[in-house]
This record gives C-alpha cells, sequence and structure tokens, in this order.
C-alpha cells in the first residue's frame, strides 16, 4: 500500500496533468463535432507550439509563455486555412476516412520538418524557475506545472465562455448539433467551420506553450499525446466538448494513481482500456455525446 | 398472417420529441400509405421500424414477434425492404451488381455472378425496364433511373413488406404512373407496402389504407375517401 | 447489348495480364540477375511492403475502413513467432503460422469493438492498436525483451547470408501470391460483393439484409491473419525485432500509402505501390542520405493522393485504357446518355448534389 | 608501385612521407596488390537522426577527426583513409540495411561500429556473416557479449555494468554508520544505461545495502515526475539513474522539484555532457557520474588527440567522439600489424591479431576477452565547487569524492 503521502501526490500530479489533457481534447472533439473529422495533426501542432516557445526562448531569449503572443492568432488562422482550403475540399462521402488520411499525412509533414529545423535532439526549455515548488500539505506541487494548469484552465474556460455565451459560439454549437438545420436558419456553416477549426486549433498553440514549460520535446513526440487524447473523447463522448473534460480529468487522475503501482508505461494503458471497453459497452461514450452512435 | 405493427413508440433526439408514443398498425397485403407534414416522424418512424435508429421506449412487432431490437439486416432478413428518402444506390457498383448485392446467397464463397441469382437480377431490371443498363456504373444513372435500380434491389431482396419513402420524388410524371402501376402489380403479387408519400394524387391512386402523422402521432386512419374528408388531417396540413 | 461484366477480354484486362504475366517472370529471375546480396536484401523489402499493403486491402479495399494500425498486426505476427520460436520451442515455420493464427483471433474483439460503429471509431482504435502494442511490448521486458529487441534465431542456421536472402526472397513471392489469390477470390464472391456495398453505402447494404457487421469483421481477421504472416516471415528473416520499429504507425501509413497509391480498388493496386514507393524510398536513402524530409515527403505524398487521386494510379492508367477503347464502352454511354435525356426532368440536382 | 600512379592529386603532397611509412609498415609481408592506390575505405552506418542522434553525430566527429589525424600523417599502408557514413534513422532495420549496402554493395574495406547498444546487434550479425572485423564504439550491454560473435571487439575500456566497480567498493568500503542503507534505482529500459545502473544494484546488494525503489522506464518517457515521487517519498539516502543524457537531465529536473536531497546521486552519461549544468540550472552539486574518457588522460595518443580535434571542431573531444577515436585505433593498428585492409582473407587475419594483442588507445591500453569484451573499468567523476573532476579511482582522482554531497 502506498503511503498517503505519495498518494496525495501523485492525486495533485494527475488533476495537474488532466487539466492539459482536458484543453487539448476539448480542441480535438470539437474538430468532430463540426465536421466529423478525428483530427491525428492536432497533437503535431501541439509540439510545433512547444517548439515555437522553446525556440523563441532559446534564440530570442523572451519567456516562453510570450510566443503564444504571435502562435495563438498565427494557429488560429492555420485552422481557419486548413479547413477551408484541405478538409473542405474533400468528398462528404468518404469524408471521415480521408481526412484522418489528411490531417495523418499534415501530422507526418510537421514531425518530419521539425526534426529537419530542430534535429531529432530532446529540447527542453530551461527556465530559472524551472525546479521551484510550492508546499501543499505536505506534497510539492512545481511551479511550471501551476503555470501550466492555469493556462488550460483560463483557456477552458474561455472556450466555454466563448460557446455559451457569443453569438458565434451559438452558431458553432447549432453547427455541430445539427449542420443542415443550422444552415436553414441562416447560419454560414462553412465560415463557422473554418472558425471553429481555428478557435480548435489556437487551443493546441496554448495547450503545446503550457507544454513546453516542464516536459522534453521532441519532434516525434506527438504521438505520444494523439493517443491518450483520441481515448478521452471517444470515453467522453465524440463531439461533446463537457464530456472531454470530464473524460480528461478521470483519466488524468486514473494514470497518475496506476503509476504508483504499475509504472509510467503501464499506466498510460489506462487510456487504452478504457478506449477498448467503451468502444465495446457503450460506444457513444460515457458523459453525453449523442454523436457518436453513428460514427 | 404477418403484420407490421408498433406499440407506444417513441423517440427524442436531445429534447425534440420526434416519435410520441406511436402505435399503429398497418394491414397486411395491402398498400398502406403513411402521411403527413414535414417534421412529423415519418423518416424516424421508418427508421425505427427498420432498426436503423433505436427509439427509446415501445416496440415494433412483426408478424407478432417483437423485431425492436434486432439489427437492420435481420429485420430486413425476416421480411422487411425499404427505400431512403434521397434515393440510395451503391454509386461505384455497375447496376447489375447493386441488385445482385441485394441477393441472399446460401454460399457466401461461391462466385457473385451465379446463373440463377444474375437470372432473377435481369429479371427485376426488365421488370423495371432499366435492364439495358445493367453493366453500366450505377453514379451514370439518371434520379429517375437511380430510383428504379433502388427497388430493383429491394424487390431482389424478397421482402414480404416494402417500405418505400417518398417514391415519387423528384420523378417526372411519366415515371410517377410507372412506378404506382409496379406498386398494384407488385401488390397484386401478394406484397405489403407502406409508403411515406407527399404526392396526394399518388397516395390516393394507389392506397388501400392511410394513416395520418402528426407531430410524431397518428391522428387519423382509414380509405383514402374517408381521409381526404377528416377534418383533423386538414388541420395538421394547415397548421390550423 | 453487351454488358461490361460479360466482356471477358478488354485491352485494360489484356495489359493486366501482360504486365502481370512480366512481373513474375521478372520477380522469378530477380535473385538471379540481382548484381549484390544488398539489392536482393532490397527486394525483400520491397516485397514484404507488398504483402503488408495487399493484406492491408483485404479491410481497407473492400470496405473502405481506413486502418492506420497494421504495422501493430504485422509487429505482433513478428513478435508472436519470434516468442513461439525462443520460448515456446516450436519450428520455425510452425511458430510463423501459429502466430499468424494468434493474431488473427486476436483480431476478434479487436474488430468487435473497432467496427461495431463507423469509421472514425475504427480509425482511432486502429492508431490505439499500434499505441498500446509499443507501451505493451516495451514494458513488458521480461518477456518481450523489452527496448533491448528480441532475438529469433534463423530457421536456416549456417547458411550464409546471400543464400539466405535467396530462400527468403522466395517465400515473401509465395505468400505475395497466396494474398492476391485470396484477394481475387474474396473480390468475385458474393462475400466480396457484399463487403463492396458496405463500402459504397453501410446503410444501405445493412438495409438490404447484409450482415455489415458481421462482414467487417470476417475481412478484418483475414487481413489480420496474412498481415500476421507477413510480419512473422519478416521476423524470421531479419532475426532482431525492437517494438519501437515493430510497432510503429508509419509502417502502418506506408501499407496506406502504397494501397492508395496504387489503387485500393484493384487487385494489384497495393503491389504497384509497394513497387513506387518501397524502391523510392530506398533510391532516396542511397542517393541523398536520410534526413526526416523523407517524412516530409511522405506525407506530402499521401496529402497529394488523398486531395487529387483517392482511386490511385491504376484506375487513372484503366480510364486512359478505356478511352483508347471506345467502341464497346461507347455503345453503353450513348444509351446511358439517351436516357439521360429522357428522364433529366426533377431530381436531377439531387442526383448530382449526391455525385458530386 | 610508382609515385605517379599511387595517388590522386589531391593527396599529393602526401605521397612521400606515406609511402616510406607504407614500405616500412608492411616490412617483408606479401607485396602489396594493385589496390594501394585506392583509400582504404570505412564503412559506418551512425544514428545521424532519430532518437540518438545527438550521441550519434558525435561519433561521426570522432571518426571524422581519426581519418584526418591519420591522413595527415599519411594514411594507412600508404592508403589514405575514405569514410563512407550511412544514416540509420536510430532504426535497426535501417542499420542491417546500411551495413548490407557498405558491404555487399559498396564493397568497403572495413567496417566499425555504429552508435547505441541496440543497434550495434543486429549490426554485428551482418558483419560477422560476411565475415568481416567488427570493431565498435558503444556495445556496452552484456547481451552484446553473448551472441556469440567472433568478429566483435568493443573499443572501450570496461562493459556497461561494470561502470560504477569503483564506486561500489568505495561505498562498501565506508564505516557502519556512513554507508547509505537504501538505495533508489530508476534506469532506462536501454541495454547500455540499465547496464550501468544494475551492475551498481547488484554489487551494493551483495553488500547488504537495501534497494528502496527500482523503476525502469521506456527510452521515450518524458514525464518523471511519477517516479521522482515515488523516489522522494522513499527518502532513499542514494539515487541512481540508468540515464542517456535527457532523462538523467529530466529526472535530476523532477526530483529537484521535489526538494528531494539523497546523501548520494549517481548519474551514467548525462552529468559528463557539457550541456549539462545549464540544463538543470547550475544545481548540480555533488552529482557523480563514471566515464571511460577524460580529456586529461595521461595515455600518450590521448594528447594528440585532444589538440587536434579541438584544431579542427572548436571544442575538447567527450566520451562518444574519444570512443570512436578509439575504435579508429584500434583497427588502425591491426592494420598497419597486419598489412592489409580488404574483405576476403585479410579480415580474418585481422580479427586474430586484434585477439591476441594489446593495443595502446586515447583511453589506455585495450585489451579483449574471447568474446570481444574489454577488459577494465571507468573511472569516476564528482560535480565538485562547479566543476566535473575525477574521484575516483584513487591513484587518478583530482579531488576528493564529497560524501554526503550537499543539497541541489
Amino acid at each position: 500500500m502506498p503511503s498517503g503521502a505519495l498518494l496525495f501526490q501523485s492525486v495533485i500530479l494527475g488533476l495537474l496533468l488532466g487539466g492539459l489533457y482536458a484543453l487539448l481534447a476539448a480542441g480535438l472533439t470539437l474538430y468532430f463535432g463540426i465536421m466529423r473529422v478525428v483530427m491525428i495533426a492536432h497533437s503535431a501542432f501541439l509540439i510545433l507550439a512547444a517548439y515555437l516557445a522553446w525556440w523563441s526562448h532559446t534564440e530570442l531569449g523572451v519567456d516562453p509563455l510570450l510566443s503564444m503572443v504571435v502562435t495563438v492568432p498565427l494557429f488560429f488562422a492555420a485552422g481557419v486555412l486548413l479547413q477551408r482550403l484541405l478538409l473542405a475540399r474533400l468528398r462528404p462521402v468518404t469524408l471521415t476516412m480521408m481526412s484522418v488520411l489528411l490531417t495523418f499525412a499534415i501530422a507526418v509533414v510537421i514531425e518530419g520538418l521539425l526534426g529537419y529545423v530542430f534535429s531529432g535532439t530532446q529540447r527542453r526549455i530551461q527556465l530559472g524557475y524551472g525546479s521551484a515548488s510550492l508546499e501543499l500539505f505536505g506534497a510539492r506541487i512545481a511551479v511550471v506545472k501551476l503555470i501550466a494548469f492555469g493556462l488550460a484552465a483560463v483557456a477552458l474556460l474561455s472556450l466555454y465562455l466563448v460557446m455559451k455565451k457569443t453569438a458565434f459560439g451559438w452558431a458553432l454549437r447549432a453547427t455541430i448539433q445539427h449542420r443542415d438545420a443550422a444552415r436553414l436558419v441562416g447560419i454560414d456553416t462553412d465560415r463557422v467551420a473554418g472558425f471553429g477549426f481555428g478557435l480548435g486549433l489556437a487551443t493546441a498553440a496554448i495547450g503545446g506553450t503550457a507544454l513546453s514549460l516542464d516536459t522534453t520535446i521532441y519532434p516525434s513526440l506527438h504521438w505520444h499525446w494523439i493517443g491518450p487524447l483520441m481515448a478521452i473523447i471517444v470515453v467522453g463522448g465524440l463531439g461533446s466538448v463537457p464530456g472531454a473534460a470530464a473524460a480528461a480529468m478521470v483519466l488524468g487522475l486514473a494514470q497518475s494513481l496506476l503509476q504508483i503501482e504499475l509504472g509510467t508505461t503501464w499506466a498510460q494503458t489506462v487510456f487504452y482500456i478504457a478506449l477498448f471497453l467503451t468502444l465495446a459497452v457503450r460506444p457513444q461514450g460515457f458523459f453525453g455525446g449523442r454523436l457518436a452512435q453513428r460514427f | 398472417m404477418r403484420s407490421l405493427e408498433t406499440v407506444e413508440l417513441t423517440k427524442a433526439f436531445g429534447g425534440n420529441v420526434v416519435l410520441d408514443k406511436t402505435t399503429v398498425s398497418f394491414r397486411h397485403g395491402k398498400v398502406n400509405a403513411l402521411i403527413g407534414p414535414n417534421g412529423s416522424g415519418k423518416t424516424t418512424f421508418f427508421n425505427c421500424v427498420t432498426g436503423m435508429i433505436r427509439p427509446d421506449s415501445g416496440r415494433v412487432l412483426y408478424g407478432g414477434a417483437d423485431i425492436t431490437r434486432r439489427a437492420p439486416h435481420a429485420i430486413a432478413r425476416a421480411g422487411i425492404g425499404r427505400t431512403f428518402q434521397l434515393c440510395r444506390v451503391f454509386p461505384r457498383m455497375t447496376v447489375l451488381d447493386n441488385v445482385l448485392a441485394a441477393a441472399r446467397p446460401a454460399n457466401l464463397f461461391r462466385g457473385a455472378r451465379g446463373r440463377a441469382e444474375v437470372d432473377r437480377a435481369r429479371g427485376w431490371l426488365t421488370k423495371l425496364g432499366i435492364e439495358h443498363l445493367a453493366g453500366a456504373e450505377a453514379r451514370n444513372l439518371s434520379w429517375g433511373q437511380q430510383k428504379l435500380l433502388e427497388l430493383a434491389g429491394v424487390l431482389m431482396s424478397e421482402p414480404e413488406t416494402v417500405l418505400l419513402d417518398e417514391p415519387a420524388g423528384g420523378v417526372n410524371p411519366a415515371l410517377l404512373d410507372r412506378i404506382g402501376g409496379l406498386v398494384r402489380e407488385l401488390n397484386a403479387e401478394g406484397r405489403t407496402f407502406v409508403i411515406v408519400e407527399h404526392n396526394m394524387d399518388l397516395v390516393m391512386s394507389i392506397s388501400d389504407h392511410i394513416v395520418v402523422f402528426d407531430r410524431g402521432r397518428p391522428i387519423a386512419e382509414g380509405p383514402p375517401a374517408a381521409i381526404r374528408s377528416d377534418e383533423r388531417v386538414l388541420g395538421a396540413y394547415l397548421g390550423v | 447489348m453487351p454488358s461490361v461484366s460479360e466482356r471477358l477480354v478488354t485491352p485494360g484486362r489484356a495489359a493486366g495480364g501482360v504486365a502481370l504475366v512480366a512481373f513474375a517472370a521478372v520477380a522469378l529471375a530477380y535473385p538471379s540477375i540481382a548484381p549484390n546480396p544488398y539489392l536482393l536484401s532490397v527486394g525483400i523489402v520491397v516485397l514484404n511492403y507488398a504483402v503488408l499493403s495487399t493484406s492491408w486491402n483485404f479491410v481497407g479495399g473492400f470496405t473502405g475502413y481506413i486502418s492506420l494500425g497494421h504495422g501493430a498486426l504485422a509487429g505482433l505476427g513478428a513478435y508472436g513467432t519470434g516468442l513461439l520460436v525462443t520460448k515456446g520451442g516450436l519450428p520455425s515455420f510452425g511458430a510463423l503460422v501459429v502466430a499468424a493464427l494468434l493474431v488473427a483471433a486476436l483480431a476478434v474483439p479487436i474488430g468487435y469493438a473497432a467496427l461495431r460503429v463507423r469509421g472514425a471509431s475504427f480509425v482511432i482504435v486502429s492508431i490505439a492498436l499500434v499505441l498500446v502494442t509499443l507501451l505493451v511490448f516495451q514494458s513488458w521486458a521480461s518477456f518481450t525483451g523489452g527496448s533491448r529487441g528480441l532475438n529469433v534465431p534463423r530457421p536456416f542456421p549456417g547458411m550464409l547470408r546471400p543464400e539466405h536472402h535467396r530462400v527468403f526472397f522466395y517465400l515473401f513471392l509465395a505468400l505475395l501470391a497466396v494474398a492476391l489469390l485470396v484477394w481475387w477470390l474474396i473480390d468475385r464472391s458474393r462475400f466480396g460483393l457484399g463487403l463492396k456495398a458496405i463500402r459504397e453505402d453501410e446503410d444501405k447494404a445493412e438495409a438490404l439484409g447484409t450482415p455489415t457487421f458481421a462482414y467487417k469483421l470476417v475481412v478484418f481477421v483475414v487481413s489480420a491473419f496474412f498481415t500476421g504472416l507477413a510480419g512473422g516471415l519478416y521476423a524470421l528473416w531479419f532475426g532482431d525485432l525492437d517494438p519501437i520499429f515493430q510497432f510503429s504507425i508509419l509502417t502502418g501509413s506506408y501499407m496506406v500509402l502504397m494501397a492508395l497509391l496504387g489503387g485500393v480498388r484493384n487487385l494489384f493496386g497495393p503491389l504497384v505501390g509497394a513497387l513506387v514507393v518501397g524502391v523510392a524510398l530506398e533510391y532516396f536513402k542511397v542517393e541523398f542520405g536520410n534526413t526526416p524530409l523523407h517524412l516530409v515527403a511522405t506525407g506530402v505524398l499521401l496529402a497529394l493522393v488523398v486531395l487529387f487521386m483517392p482511386d490511385g494510379v491504376l484506375p487513372a492508367l484503366g480510364s486512359l485504357l478505356r478511352r483508347l477503347d471506345r467502341t464497346t464502352d461507347s455503345s453503353i454511354r450513348e444509351v446511358t446518355a439517351a436516357e439521360l435525356a429522357a428522364q433529366r426532368i426533377g431530381g436531377e440536382q439531387h442526383a448530382q448534389s449526391r455525385n458530386g | 608501385m610508382t609515385i605517379r600512379t599511387t595517388k590522386r592529386t589531391r593527396w599529393a603532397t602526401a605521397v612521400g612521407a606515406t609511402l616510406a611509412l607504407a614500405l616500412g609498415a608492411c616490412g617483408g609481408d606479401e607485396p602489396e596488390q594493385a589496390s594501394t592506390d585506392d583509400p582504404i575505405v570505412v564503412g559506418i552506418s551512425l544514428p545521424l537522426t532519430g532518437d540518438f542522434s545527438e550521441p550519434g553525430k558525435g561519433v561521426q566527429r570522432g571518426y571524422e577527426a581519426w581519418a584526418k589525424i591519420t591522413n595527415d600523417k599519411g594514411g594507412l599502408l600508404g592508403r589514405q583513409i575514405e569514410l563512407k557514413v550511412l544514416d540509420d534513422q536510430s532504426n535497426a532495420d535501417r542499420v542491417v540495411a546500411d551495413y548490407e549496402q557498405l558491404i555487399g554493395s559498396d564493397q568497403v574495406d572495413i567496417v566499425v561500429g555504429p552508435f547505441s547498444t541496440r543497434l550495434v546487434v543486429p549490426a554485428a550479425r551482418v558483419a560477422e556473416e560476411y565475415g568481416m572485423l567488427f570493431v565498435e564504439p558503444a556495445g556496452a550491454a552484456a547481451e552484446v557479449f553473448q551472441q556469440g560473435f567472433k568478429n566483435l571487439f568493443y573499443a572501450a575500456p570496461a562493459v556497461a555494468s561494470d561502470h560504477y566497480n569503483h564506486l561500489a567498493e568505495y561505498l562498501l568500503a565506508l564505516p557502519a554508520g556512513q554507508k547509505p542503507t537504501t538505495v533508489a534505482y530508476a534506469a532506462m529500459d536501454d541495454p547500455f544505461a540499465q547496464g550501468t545502473a544494475y551492475g551498481l544494484k547488484a554489487k551494493l546488494e551483495a553488500g547488504g545495502v537495501r534497494t528502496v525503489v527500482d523503476e525502469v522506464y521506456p527510452p521515450n518517457t518524458t514525464d518523471f515526475s511519477s517516479i521522482a515521487a515515488k523516489i522522494a517519498t522513499s527518502k532513499a539516502d542514494m539515487v541512481v539513474g540508468g540515464s542517456q543524457y535527457q532523462d538523467g537531465v529530466n529526472l535530476i529536473v523532477a526530483l529537484q522539484q521535489l526538494n528531494y536531497q539523497p546523501k548520494l546521486a549517481a548519474f551514467s552519461t548525462a552529468p559528463t555532457s557539457p550541456e549539462f549544468a545549464a540544463a538543470i540550472g547550475n544545481k548540480t552539486e555533488g552529482i557523480l557520474s563514471p566515464t571511460g574518457y577524460t580529456q586529461d588522460a595521461p595515455y600518450e595518443s590521448n594528447k594528440e588527440f585532444v589538440e587536434k580535434y579541438t584544431a579542427q571542431f572548436g571544442s575538447p573531444p567527450e566520451e562518444d567522439e574519444a570512443n570512436a577515436y578509439t575504435t579508429g585505433q584500434v583497427v588502425a593498428a591491426a592494420i598497419t600489424a597486419v598489412g592489409c585492409a580488404e574483405q576476403g582473407d585479410c579480415q580474418k587475419k585481422l580479427v586474430d591479431w586484434v585477439r591476441a594483442n594489446k593495443v595502446e588507445t586515447v583511453v589506455g591500453p585495450l585489451s579483449w576477452d574471447e568474446t570481444g569484451k574489454p577488459q577494465g573499468a571507468h573511472m569516476i567523476q564528482q560535480w565538485v565547487g562547479g566543476e566535473i573532476k575525477i574521484v575516483l579511482p584513487a591513484d587518478a582522482k583530482e579531488t576528493d569524492v564529497v560524501y554526503p554531497k550537499p543539497a541541489w
């Protein structure tokens, strides 16, 4: 039986990790809701953002958080362009399959370019406060992890407010619910879909910056993120943003606690076991998401 | 007697109740029509009956057997064939293969073009007047031809009961007559039909029994003459 | 009036037949004409790709379900074979068959989870399969050898390397022939027709009484079996297994790229794709060395195929040949056109929007 | 053999001296074949991209330095050395194809080893089956020597599990009150990295020191917080990391984030890297690491190596570079002694010579047992006062071991 201190420490680490998962999964499930697209390149953009944060810190000497001033608008634009110029070209009949291949191809291209420009060497931002920590009831919370969690929480909250409180969010939700009906009530669904993709990629920019603060990055790292993220959006119910957030917290916590007994790698399998069980038992997911039934 | 009926069939999408405890039964061996204003739940009803959508509650009975939770293919094999609202064929298969794909092969691993099947398939194509297109890809057919092809496929699967979702949708008057004639002819051979249709001329001319839906519930039923004069029906259509 | 299905000899088929005979002749003679063992080993690698992408095409080509996870099935076949030889004491080729059967058996629960619902879940499961097998085979070091890898003993101890290559070249060629034969048999069977109906319109196929889930599952298992065989044979040839390379997303994506490039609806599409991509991969490596740019090239090529040539090169060639062969084909088109003209009222827009 | 036909123009200046040397070296051996006018082509496959690209490039620089320094002195047997380097992308499939290509297609005269133990075994098998001598700079793990290879030699002082031998002796000799009683181990699942940690673990456990944490993580692990949490809450006296570079850095940072203060911290590879101090924010004090090479080593050829390498690349060589250079030295010694360098019978003679002789190198004199395993141990270095210094063994030390180590 692990000690109470270790359990408590793991719970805190799990919550901090879950927050980041929640933000990233929210973006991934958003694309699916809008266009029934499994956006494999989401995590590649995440790593790209992390590299840009690392690069601006190492080469320009600015705090990695500042890189978001550039990356967030840049990624938003990239998302809009990606949807309008590439995904919208695919035939609706084969959209799901072909979009997977297309976004997969984009992911591979990003990975290759990162490797070409920055080499395959593992990189890590060296921050003055990199090993600083706060104490909370005997547990230690690294300052960088706290910042990353804060970023994720703020971004997720903003996403929630945009979805719930703005006209664009209303149009977006309508498009997700029923594209044809949305078009009938006068929503320009193509435009909304483009902006929705932009929003999704903007979350990747924020997530990547948060990630870069405390993790080593290398070009092929994105594969280690896309797996858990895909599992999260299935467990949460494809297309459901709140479902993804809830599943992310639960699975992040589960992973952290399982690490105590099983070690890092075996603990990661919790995502895939959850994925397989969900699909076998309840394909529509556990946290809402009625879309999943049909996909 | 293999009759199709539903008991308190209910389906909601989100908060929107599309089928509200719908209890209907259709006349066996007759041409039944299902009419109602747009959004009254006709297509959802078809989808629930054929297993394409799982109802929230209620039952679908066919010949007395409960088929509610069966997979669509099992329902099809029980004898219920259907067409789709926006006609669906296999676009990149030939016309002949489209029909052959509906055959129930005894041995899956035999060649797909066994003589008996091909003869039957060509028989249906001939009956529907599109035999000369047998080798063309279905996507190269006109809309009307695709509608006929879809019907040929359904008939190839030897259903006792055929559900037609808007057979007259988007077809020209000549073809409309042909489809109407076909339905009567096939009905005379013993097939039961349930037809969702907006074209009242067609409905009134070919149906024996009409059920009227409004907001997910049957509000009237009876022979064409009775329905024509029913005020509730008029109210439902005009929104009075 | 002649229909397409009854015309047995068309220029397209004739050209295909000639190409097949030529390929078979060159392939059989290749070990004798390959100037050095290195080029022979390149030949084996390309053949391995051809078997893998043909195996992939059982699912991808017939049902239209794109699996990015077949790399994992090949890896399981390879590790299964290796472990059965080293831990189980089975003879090499016995282990190969048993391992492939095990992979096929494992494909049943995987397919059950992945195929009950539509495409997106299948893709997600297929990618997850690669990632989870990588985790398990890395972590379960006491059984699999972990990151240190697994050494598979040679089936022919004492055989010199060039001779070893020669034997395996023919083994891979034989496996390719069997895989192609089975694909062809399914293609012309009623089962194959049902699968193609699923590819075209799954709801429609289901409504016509095709048990689509069972069909998909069966063909997925067949595909897994051949993929496992290819992986296992590779293990016996190559000898050194490492989870990172056996359970690689990239392997799966190469299979997809090859099959798509060649044409998933064609028996020989994956083979053509494997010849093009496999040879190109080796060529670029020898000529330009390797930089991560090969990833970029793979990605760009895949994107181009998806966007502009989703049917692959063989259908493109086929339509070229058909254009040369106007006599028979045009007769059908004329009738179709006449019919179209006669029926062109109403619904046309519908038809266009469906096909567009 | 005439001057006119032996050399390409760009090497003309070196011709005179070369010829003299070559004749001297060959002595009365069989007359040189016509191949003398060709360079000796040395085939290497290295991970220039992928997981091991950083050390891979270090190894490449070491080989390049060896070729240049040797060629500047006139080459071997009067022939210049020409390197043919292929990139294996850190991939075992590729490494085999590479050696296949080098030996079968490019007809190189000599092959030398790649980087990373995981790639050495498949590569060595190809060389073995073509009957080629295979000296390698990076196959330190036990299993390399359990494959029954007859042509393989590891060109470094010690195999992985012997790296910490001096430290184990030192710790076990401490008086009971000071000796660490509990140790936490975390090792990458890599034959080399894990081999170092487990070598020490075996010796300490045999000496009665308790293991309280024993974690193995896969090479692509980036999140070390949970492993660090386990180690920190165990409050072990000592932490041992069987690490490469980045994982070691990450683990140390994660431990520091949890404010874990052991009496001793030993990590392989990472602490000897020049970027190490900056990577962990200069909190290096007291960290130990084994090393097979130091720029200050007193061996004769080492001075020349450090000097010329620094002139060539602008910074002094590290361990990876030195290991590659050592590999070159071993091969050169064999070629010079046997008097040939080509595929065929010559390779057997080279193998027999290396097996029977001791070679002077930049890491000291090396000799090998039947399996190709070198017979030595590594020095132990420690970060003291912001610099990494040799502390063990006693006869080579620059300063004393600081134990217990100060807080980091």
